[in-house]
């Protein structure tokens, strides 16, 4: 829970006194700076923040922050967090993960956190590939790159972690790039203000194993025409010029182009709370559509952690947990 | 009028009911334990079911069994073979003949042995017929439950025909507790807290267990009736416990003793489930019971919990420990309060689930990558459950290491009597939590307990970050250092060792003098004691001991074990103890290992002390 | 590969000699009878095919099958499937798995053995219970439901296997419930006959730990109205009298009701390869809409098993695989 | 004209190669271990590096190393201490100054000794200033590597600045080259291979070198050259190998030997990594490497292979293995032949993941729940990696069980020169395929082996079903017939037991005749070997045999451990085979461990023995 006082923060107050440790280019930095000027803008004191990660380069994140942390084991940052949370309820949970970390091994928990809605926010590092673990494939990896473990070109198609997220019912889905600086700040601000699970799909560049894997849409040069800002209640609109625009065809978007600003009305006013416009919108394929940034699902849904809290309270309406009688009932007999 | 009977008193009977799955059989067997309680014998039960969820009727692995022995004087199994067997079908007469005493009293539904049902059974000759010799060296008694069963149901119209065949187990219930003298009263209260919305099943019930108790009153069905008198156990208000219900029960009382919340993590499977439905239904304790998408996804809930600040629990059996390593060592590298039960079953791999086993012993010590070390525990009987449960909890957090229970199958379902304790005799605990510090080190020890401080998660000034890397001795900085780490490695071992100096000593039972001493842990205690007593009812000597702290040793085990000719252990494995006891002390010692998924028999067990006593003569 | 051989095979010739041991009443029978009746009309000898599965009272299947079968541990049938297929092309592979087995603790092994497309063939059978360990819920359980692990109902919301089978880029997805026999004899055969992983999710009541879970859509009363038939190229249409179908709605279907047998020409004729129709079809949620029952998806790309080989037989075509060639390649030295 | 210099030969030397994670350290060192092997000497080498991929420059954990010790002998481990250190950068020289030997060379790269960088790597003082004593102990050479490799590129001008100072490696490589005047041929050959298709690139390295080795001949750097004259080692055909080749072509040898495609199923980690990659490439021997979702799909894809009839093979480090424990106890269960290959690492949970350790040997014996038995093996040295996979292909196969191969993360990165075997000469195996049988039985056994039947699946007529509850025995129909379960139980026990006759009788090393024998697994043989020479060379007489087969044990094992008056085992780890040793034998070891992440030094292993037999006199 928010403190009540109006305490300034400064996004150095998130950072620990520990040196980070990723090559230098790497675009975690990009990232660990939005996290901590985030949480300056949220306004709790570090002590209330946790970020639970799992392995990889993107999950030595909590080493830099000046919040409580734990960097666990591969994989399996999600339900680390959601025990915490479970404990701690009054905690703002984060879970950093990566593309391998969260949808290879860890698959499985992120499918069902995001059924359970727990109160938390889920940033998964998505660099197509496994930075740690020097230069593997992972699942988000394109289909025929050439890499250590697929040096024929990986064979798998590649899953898609923002549509995954929809399908499994999250409750809020954000899909950004560590490249907009500004609006990752603003897309984790929001985040941390949904309750329930939030889920913020991070394009992430590894220098050193796969650079340049989404200048196609994070390239200043060519970006505006080739992803979409995707924005509650405002027009679904992009282009260099703001030329384009998103209208309804069969059961999918058609591209219109139109004078720039000059917006033809049947283009779709986005409302993240509609799951309609959320599927398509998650459906749509680069690079026959632009890829969306921005807040794509917001939703309202009882979390996890308050329905176990309730079902404890009401539990305690109905029984009062007292040990004794409990453990006196059912048939006793005494001996003398 | 009622015939008058012949009463025989006995000192300690076992009986067996056996059947189909759908046959009630569990129920019955647990209404006569509890009426068996309640006339204060001592007893203790062996409910043993199929995987199966509901066989096809009539098949031999489809039967369902509950065995009980119950006595005058203390008991310490369910009874090797036994005395009374009531079979509702062929099935479970040909699965379970061979195991009654000589002279035993076989009770059958005869209604139930029709051509087509002993074929299913694998009889090729009816075993009832007069003729047949099958059945030629017990009493058998046949009895036409279903028959009687419905014609005691006769004038109730309203019900169904298959509602009123299901009450048959009651009648066969009044029979058997007809033979024994017990009183009807307990049953007919648990009749009417089951059935209490379902009045005409009520009265259908109530009715045919007082029809078969009546029935055997009037007619020649039993020549003789037998007495069990009273035991003589400790005074107080006892009640009937399985492991199940101790091991939740203990948990919760940790948790009030030390004021914390439990979140108890767990993924179905047998025979763990019962204890995550048992806290799943006590959510008033502050119990969060939460069912996991698998085991790795439970131990690292609990551990998220532990982190937090909570009680961090999770149990299961052989098949989900295997998925749990991973995370348990996270939980020793980050010294961090996790509680895993196992509660160990039959085998590798899937294996026999419903049976038991003490197969995971070297698993809980060993099977983890690296030098890694937890504290082990094992209880010794179904109501050692809730006392281990509580001993789990104070050493998990007075020393902030992982704990591991080895429980087992048999003890979770095991039921015997217990005297109820009184909670506010129980200590109260303190966990290591630390609110305050200007210069806050996570991985500072206590100098005493070598334990680090545990904090809250949220409290203000100690942020701090944790994780799986080797890290520097009290800044608990990431570090690769060598010394470091051969220093981090040694101290977690020592962690753990010192926890022997904060359990009790081991102690010796029955013959203290003997030339042989019988090691065991688990519920092999059971089957020691009752074979002790008939060793020593023969004549010869044997001491025995029982171990609950199996990681650290407890410190005067090596001078007990040295002060014995001959050191024999017991398992039901191929010698994981034994292994250990070996290697520390470097005795040559004897071993009994039985893997069947049941209890050493004390029939086996009396061979192999008999034999070992033997050969020391011979020396 | 089929033998070319015409031999005419009875569903007899693929049952083993051991009894089943599921309860009387469950619907596991059914699907068994299925499965042997699809595998005589697909007309392959017992020996080359391999049933897999996993634990459950669903993965005591092989048992009873007179084919090769592997009953393996909780949630890997899928793996191991892999595995055997990758190393013996030939076989004809079928995974036996459940709701709790196959979503649950092998949810993971699922998302990526779809996005793989190894060819063989998942039955999934959905009873929305966990069976085998006696009455706990399982991802596919109602919101709500009160069992024994959720004695004050379950918290979490139902995961949604055809949805997921699609979201994951399954290449071939059905939907079909045990009660309809023949139906499943046939989507059963389609499922082996199309190439690539074939995701059947069938309905199937648990007579004793779930009964009637789908009386809603399966009782033979109620049925017409409340699930729609859904094949290649007919309409989509259904209700007691024939008389309601889907049209296109904005974004999804709209039921429109006409005259029995006087479909309007808008119904959707449904297109089994059409990206969106797929997605629109999967996403309807029941009681809205009724319940899709038949092939839903079914488009052809390759296969891992195949780009496997053929990873395989490039290589050799490239490079001679001499092993005294190989470990004498780089610098060596002779000593005398 | 060259400066005539002095030529000193020598018969061993340790050179280390240090500096940033960017600065080529592991080519350098690769290059100068080639160039060493072609001169004729015998080495071994230790690349160790940092677990971060690009470490922030000149910090001293990002620092990187290579170590090869070389001689004109034969040579067992990489040294304990360098007798000539090249540092790259201050952090290099802070990290490693402590570990040379008095009197030693160090090479400085003079130019990165400016303050930001001194202060970065934490000196206070600059140790090159003359009036500083860091470093007085030392031979210091001060050489601006980074200056005179602009230098020596001053004239090409198409090349950018960063592409010039990314061949400072080479400098130095030539300078150290010139040291030891190896010969600059193979380095030349290396580079044309590398950068053929860069000729810039190539001609820039290739100038740098040769600036590098010619600077030394012409200036006054070094006094004085060194000469290690060739080894004598067996004659043959030789090159340089890394565990991970050795691996990995042991693995296609037996595939060919045994003529059965691979299936290698893993997920990454460090170092089991290096395996998959290079299987990945070597498609064309009909292995699919598959990089599956994590380790549970990996080990399950291999089993699925083992069941189909292929080569299922996995390879992995702890925290990988510890996620494949529930697949393997199915592979116990059903008795197939899966290989499990575990490159152990350092520590705990995540611990240190570029470090080497030997410490999940415990595990590999009985992590896993029940009485659950698999074959244990373990290779020596880097090209006994390759023995080792053929020897765990041919044991998996004739026995039909799992084998667990515990090889060690610095085998896989550690090369030395290894004699190249005769493929032919390798003999050729039979997998135990059924084909054709009319009353086929899953669980039918081999009279002399207990192995079942492999059948490839897909034979006609051999349909059947296994799985992992619990079988009778030959037929393999399901059971939980409770003698059977025991029966099966030991009998899986007793068919890994059997294996004990078919392996090589073990063979003491050293001074037979010695009192302390030494007993070690793994790449504690090297540790030994050197560490008994240097005994040996100061009079005294030590023994060793160093374990590869962990399980069963060898069956001589017992009658040579009892011949000595005092038995020394060590390990990198706090006592697993001496547990082992100590159960199974009952004999009172000494012990010595280290968790360091790196091979036990030399000097300690000295002490130690040395102690030993001190005490041993005292007796
Ligand atoms: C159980 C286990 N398996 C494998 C590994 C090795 N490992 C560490 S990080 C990683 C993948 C990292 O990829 P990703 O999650 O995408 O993170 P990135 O490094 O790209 O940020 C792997 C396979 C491990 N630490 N633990
Ligand atoms: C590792 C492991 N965890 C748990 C279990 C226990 N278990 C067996 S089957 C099962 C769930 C079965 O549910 P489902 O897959 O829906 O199959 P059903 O019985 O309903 O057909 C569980 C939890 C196990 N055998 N192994
Ligand atoms: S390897 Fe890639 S992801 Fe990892 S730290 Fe370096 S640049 Fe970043
Ligand atoms: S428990 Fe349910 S799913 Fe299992 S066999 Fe019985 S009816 Fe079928
Ligand atoms: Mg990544
Ligand atoms: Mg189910």
């Amino acid at each position: 829970m928010s403190t009540t006082e109006q305490v300034k923060y400064k996004s150095t107050d998130f950072k620990s006194a520990a040196e980070p440790r990723w090559c230098p280019g790497c675009e975690d930095y990009a990232i660990l700076k939005a996290v901590q000027t985030a949480m300056a803008q949220i306004g709790r004191p570090s002590n209330e923040h946790a970020v639970v990660s799992g392995i990889g380069c993107s999950s030595r994140f909590p080493y830099y922050m000046g919040t409580y942390g734990f960097h666990t084991i591969h994989g399996r940052p999600l339900p680390i967090a959601t025990g915490l949370k479970i404990s701690n309820p009054e905690l703002a949970v984060w879970v950093v993960t990566g593309d391998g970390d969260g949808i290879s091994i860890g698959g499985n928990h992120l499918m069902h956190a995001l059924r359970r809605n727990c109160d938390m926010t889920i940033l998964l590092f998505d660099n197509r590939i496994y930075g740690l673990t020097k230069g593997q494939y992972s699942p988000t990896s394109e289909l025929g790159k050439i890499n250590k473990t697929a040096p024929y070109g990986t064979i798998e198609e590649p899953a898609d972690p923002t549509g995954l997220a929809v399908e499994c019912g999250a409750s809020f889905v954000a899909q950004i790039s560590a490249t907009y600086v500004k609006e990752l700040v603003q897309v984790l601000v929001e985040a941390y203000n949904h309750k329930g699970t939030s889920f913020v799909h991070i394009y992430q560049n590894c220098y050193i194993y796969n650079n340049g894997a989404f200048d196609e849409f994070t390239d200043r040069k060519i970006r505006d025409d080739n992803n979409i800002k995707v924005e509650h209640g405002k027009p679904l609109v992009f282009g260099e010029k703001n030329n384009k625009g998103l209208v309804m065809g069969f059961g999918k978007f058609d591209i219109v182009e139109f004078e720039p600003d000059n917006v033809p009305d049947n283009v779709i006013i986005y409302d993240e709370t509609d799951l309609t416009l959320i599927r398509m919108i998650s459906d749509m394929k680069f690079p026959e559509f632009p890829v969306p940034m921005g807040v794509i699902k917001r939703v309202l849904k009882p979390t996890f952690d308050d329905s176990i809290h309730e079902q404890i309270e009401s539990a305690k309406s109905k029984f009062k947990p007292d040990l004794k009688t409990l453990i006196t009932s059912g048939d006793t007999w005494e001996v003398k | 009028m009622a015939v008058q009977k012949q009463l025989e008193e006995l000192e300690v009977v076992t009986v067996k009911f056996a059947g189909d799955s759908g046959d009630g059989i569990q129920i019955t067997g647990d209404q006569f334990g509890n009426t068996t309680a309640i006339a204060g014998n001592d007893f203790s039960t062996f409910p043993d079911f199929p995987s199966e969820i509901r066989a096809p009727l009539g098949t031999t692995y489809g039967v369902s069994s509950y065995q009980i022995q119950f006595a005058a004087k203390d008991i310490y199994t369910p009874g090797d073979t036994p005395d009374v067997l009531v079979c509702f079908n062929p099935a479970a007469l040909k699965v379970n003949m061979g195991t009654v005493n000589k002279g035993g009293i076989i009770v059958v539904n005869e209604d139930e042995f029709i051509e087509k049902n002993l074929k299913k059974a694998g009889f090729e000759t009816d075993p009832l017929d007069p003729e047949d010799t099958t059945l030629q060296d017990f009493r058998v008694h046949k009895i036409p439950i279903t028959t009687l069963t419905l014609k005691a149901l006769e004038e109730m119209e309203d019900m169904g025909h298959q509602d009123k065949l299901r009450c048959k187990n009651f009648l066969a219930l009044g029979v058997v507790s007809w033979l024994f003298q017990r009183p009807l009263e307990p049953i007919e209260t648990f009749l009417n807290k089951k059935f209490g919305r379902k009045p005409l099943i009520l009265e259908a019930n109530t009715k045919v267990l007082h029809a078969g108790y009546n029935m055997c009153d009037t007619m020649e069905i039993f020549p003789i009736m037998y007495k069990i008198p009273a035991a003589k156990l400790e005074s107080g208000t006892y009640r009937n416990i399985n492991g199940a219900l101790a091991t939740s029960y203990g948990l919760l009382a940790a948790a009030e003793k030390i004021e914390l919340p439990i979140v108890y993590a767990g993924y179905p499977i047998t025979p763990a489930s019962e204890v995550l439905h048992t806290l799943a239904a006590l959510k008033q304790f502050d119990v969060a019971a939460i069912q996991t998408e698998d085991e790795i996804a439970a131990v690292t809930m609990a551990l998220g919990a532990a982190y937090g600040g909570s009680l961090g629990i999770t149990g299961s059996s052989g098949p989900g420990l295997a998925l749990k390593i991973e995370a348990l060592n996270l939980a020793v590298m980050t010294e961090l309060p996790l509680i895993v039960f196992d509660f160990m079953r039959s085998g590798i791999s899937t294996g026999m689930p419903t049976k038991t086993e003490q197969g995971d012993l070297a698993m809980a010590l060993f099977g983890r990558p690296s030098d890694s070390h937890v504290i082990v525990l094992a209880p010794s009987s179904a109501s050692d459950c809730f006392w281990i449960s509580i001993e789990a909890v104070r050493l998990a957090t007075k020393y902030m290491t992982p704990v591991v229970v080895l429980s087992e199958g048999f003890l979770i379902n095991a039921s015997e009597p217990w005297k109820i304790p009184d909670i506010d005799k129980i200590p109260k605990m303190t966990a290591p939590f630390i609110t305050k510090n200007d210069n806050y080190l996570p991985y500072k020890r206590n100098k005493e307990t070598l334990a680090r401080d545990w904090v809250r998660i949220g409290t203000k000034g100690l942020e701090h970050t944790i994780g799986g890397l080797e890290k520097i001795n009290e800044t608990g900085a990431i570090s690769q250092d060598p010394e470091n780490h051969d220093l981090m490695t040694r101290l977690r071992a020592e962690k753990v060792q010192k926890v022997a100096n904060d359990i009790p000593d081991i102690e010796v039972l029955g013959d203290k003098d003997a030339d042989l001493l019988l090691v065991g842990w688990g519920s092999s205690l059971g089957s020691m004691k009752a074979s002790a007593e008939v060793v020593s009812n023969g004549g010869q000597k044997v001491a025995m001991i029982n171990i609950r702290y199996l990681n650290p040793l407890p410190k005067n085990l090596g001078e007990i074990l040295k002060s014995y000719k001959k050191v024999a252990v017991v398992e039901l494995n191929l010698g994981q103890l034994n292994m250990i006891i070996r290697s520390r002390f470097l005795i040559d010692t004897a071993f009994l290992g039985r893997v069947t998924g049941q209890p050493i028999s004390v029939v086996e067990m009396v061979e192999f002390i008999k034999a070992e006593l033997e050969a020391l003569k011979e020396h």
